[in-house]
């Protein structure tokens, strides 16, 4: 049953030291505010997974919080390289970064039978492509009514998972609405889980009889962060900040204009530092 | 004839490529604007997807992300990540996947992942992202790069996603019932797979541009198909469309931001 | 891309002799009027799936279209036996009815394997019980990562999947609500499909982001069919007529009076028979 | 005390074991009374899962087949059914299932597809529809039913869904992890496992009803825990919040005819 934290109470709780982490969102919903805090909260030794590792899982390899990375594209949206990410593989600063390196489609099947409860996933892929070669958890399996060989991988179960969302009630239930990503199934294959949300509602109110809701029972912590997906966005509530991936790409290129960067805007600061962001985009988009 | 870019001339190229009918799977950047351009003219009913789970959207400026509100606000619905490679991609609804990629081989082959040695990258590439089951899932694959030594290369340092894999019939023999890449959409030219080697061969040149200037710019012999066309010009309403909606797209990031 | 056609037309177009049909519908959305399209046009040696084959399933295999039926529970919800099914299987009558039996998460994931394009699903499944004793379509595959034997079961890929929904637009593009049951992997899953719908409307006009929409150029023929899922529900225009499933126990509990209900109900009338069916049932749910 | 029939002890026993904060799979029928029977009594709070895809549901009336509308109207959402047997059930996220069925043995496994053999059965049952899976992937298992001598059998004619298997460690040995039936709950008694041998044990006796009642119509040599209770008597609150619900579903029922 999900309880209602202040976001600093959530990580402490949820997330610790050697910990396999999935923050998830598709462009959508990316839970910038929870990264900083984990950030600040100095946790070592994790492995990251996501499909689209971006901004802060760049900030987050950079700040040496990561000892190894699952993943499928890892990029500045629409802007080019993840330069911490590209700093760690290709000249291991702070420090060494393993990868174990699938396509998306294989980690969305991943993840949807860590939520489905399965030992592993079966799916149409990794035909012709050298990513089987470096990545032993890529196997195959014939099917046993034609013998095609399917490709297989092992489900993602993370330790924790942590998304954002629009709303939660106030019993913990939670709605998403917009593009979807893969964060419903990185939460129902976790242990356990934080979201933070833009608000908390008493209730839904009148809503479609399929929306995406994860229900309470599902969800380990609830943290109310406005604009905690800060610059990513919030369908409804405001939208993406593409000047800020932009200037990412200045920021993070060199090790020195990073620390500074993360410094003033992630150590010497609070989760409430988002609500700003939150508020001033709302404005902006009316 | 209006003054253009090669980089409109390849957009261009590209869209006109799209008929009305098609299921287009597209990636950010180039392939993005040439699909909304196909759009926004000749082909006002094609389907777009982006792998963000948007289905039919209908974008009045270019996304700077795959999964920008944008997208989902013009769709038809938005389906979640999983579904949308598994119904969508797998299930063998797309008929054209657009692809590019740091390095091509001549048998279209993409690399998307490092430059030099995986373990000891000289540059890490963001990687395959969707593209390795783009390749195999869809009913044909359409590629869109400029050209340059760099990136036409001889031999790729890793294959992310596969085209006519060694040439001939190897694709076939690896299982796979797709066409793979039936054109190459480049800043010079347009390139189609030989129907026997299957190695991409010039089909059409963009005007002013001679061979020599494409083998320069190629890491291997570059083969010509036996009638070469000249690739029509940039019409006056298309570089007026492209280029509107790239005004658009700048002027409403800028506000964004 | 979707063609709007009249049932009749639809039906010819899509169903032929021998053909493997599925109609869905889980207890809501059920398919009746194009099930006695069917039956009216007198086809045979059906193969038919279906989780939960119920009244037009046993009107179907009682009126003789029937050789084999696929399926996980047939039975009148809440009420009891199918007559004309335990009638086809204990006796023979009309003729012999060879049957596929699985469980719901089985066909629940046939279904969904159909529609990703695999040649089969796996699944944790069927330990203990005798189903695989009986059903030489469930095998065993081993996870190559943890070793366990997982239940598998070949994908569902009928030759025409028929539903019915509470809209279609006017490009085709059809909607869904409520109750989702397979439907929407039933038509992915199949070469051909036909929607029946309450009402075909200029466009949907504001709705869930992530509403259950099958695309027009997934869908094989459309045709508007207000009251096409009576005596079953559409979830916003009428009810579940639980009358009728309880009165079809004694209708199809004689071949004699199932005969005669049929000729009179269906044989001598026109998929327009139903609207007055959708009519009478919105008033009394006002 | 009030008059009350053994159906009704039946419903409320049941009722009785299920907690505030179980998640729970209910079957129409039986089940479904007992789980509503808990919600609008002792435990407001408990989850109700309806394998139509209805997820936190809270009718007002019982639905006379699994997908009525009302459950989904009362959801607090409702899925697909491949997501329900995925993400829901085989997932693990269903603490208690409730089953019930046409034959059971002493080590609760049921029957629910035919009577006779197979390939020519003296009566054709429904089949197993979500039982074969909600048998191994829930928490634990609760199963309702009536009891006589055609349906508490020494031997099934057919294994529908696993119970305790051959008894003992038989289950575990399956591979399962999950308790099996912890709970068998009739019209004349409460039966658990035993310890050691899983043989469903008589522990509780309803009010009124003999132990020569219970071996009468049970098709094995019942066996009986070392201490047995006496199944407390329904209460008054009880037997009103389930007549009253009985009432309001015939009463809606038939006006929607």
């Amino acid at each position: 049953m999900a309880r209602i934290l202040s976001l600093a109470e959530a990580v402490k709780s949820a997330v610790h030291d050697g910990d396999t982490v999935a923050m998830e969102g598709f462009t959508h919903l990316i839970p910038h505010a929870a990264g900083h805090e984990i950030i600040r909260q100095g946790r070592k030794h994790l492995t990251l997974i996501r499909m689209t590792p971006d901004l802060i899982y760049d900030q987050l390899i950079g700040m040496g919080c990561v000892d190894k990375l699952v993943f499928s594209w890892g990029g500045n949206p629409g802007v080019g390289s993840l330069h911490r990410f590209r700093d760690a593989v290709e000249n291991g600063w702070p420090h060494k970064l393993g990868i174990e390196e699938h396509s998306h489609a294989a980690m969305a099947n991943a993840y949807e039978a860590g939520a489905a409860g399965l030992p592993c996933a079966i799916f149409r892929g990794y035909i012709g492509t050298d990513l089987p070669k470096v990545n032993p958890n890529i196997k195959r399996v014939k099917c046993p009514f034609t013998g095609e060989e399917l490709a297989a991988i092992p489900a993602h179960r993370p330790d924790v998972a942590i998304i954002h969302a629009q709303r939660a009630d106030k019993a913990g239930n939670i709605m998403l609405e917009g593009v979807l990503g893969v964060q419903k199934e990185a939460v129902l294959a976790a242990k356990r889980s934080i979201v933070t949300v833009e608000e908390i509602v008493d209730d839904f109110g009148p809503r479609s009889l399929n929306a995406v809701i994860l229900p309470s029972w599902t969800i380990g912590y609830v943290a109310e962060v406005p604009g905690g997906a800060f610059p990513s966005y919030a369908q409804g509530y405001y939208p993406r900040n593409n000047a800020f991936y932009k200037e990412w790409d200045n920021i993070a290129r060199e090790r020195d204009s990073f620390l500074a960067w993360m410094k003033t805007n992630v150590l010497e600061k609070s989760p409430g530092a988002f609500a700003a962001h939150a508020r001033k985009m709302r404005t902006a988009a009316e | 004839m209006a003054d253009y870019k090669p980089n409109e001339m390849m957009t261009i190229a590209a869209a006109r490529a799209l008929k009305n009918e098609d299921v287009c799977f597209v990636g950010i950047g180039m392939p993005s604007a040439a699909a909304n351009l196909a759009r926004l003219s000749h082909a006002p009913g094609v389907t777009l997807i982006y792998e963000s789970g948007t289905l039919a959207t209908k974008p009045t400026v270019l996304p700077l992300s795959i999964g920008d509100g944008e997208l989902c606000e013009t769709a038809l619905t938005t389906v979640s990540v999983p579904e949308m490679f598994r119904y969508w991609l797998q299930g063998g609804r797309i008929s054209i996947g657009f692809l590019g990629g740091a390095q091509i081989d001549k048998f279209a082959n993409l690399n998307t992942t490092v430059v030099g040695p995986y373990d000891k990258p000289k540059v890490r590439l963001p990687g395959g992202g969707g593209a390795p089951e783009i390749a195999i899932s869809c009913g044909e694959i359409f590629i869109i790069m400029a050209q340059g030594k760099r990136s036409f290369v001889d031999k790729l340092d890793f294959v992310t996603s596969v085209g006519h894999a060694q040439g001939g019939d190897s694709r076939a023999k690896l299982g796979l019932k797709t066409k793979g890449p039936t054109r190459l959409i480049t800043d010079l030219a347009m390139f189609e797979p030989d129907p026997e080697t299957k190695e991409m061969t010039v089909v059409s040149i963009h005007p002013g541009v001679t061979r020599e200037q494409i083998q320069e710019n190629t890491g291997w012999k570059v083969r010509y198909a036996a009638k070469v066309a000249e690739t029509p010009p940039p019409t006056a309403r298309e570089l007026e469309v492209l280029r509107d909606l790239h005004a658009r797209t700048a002027r409403v990031q800028g506000e964004a931001a």
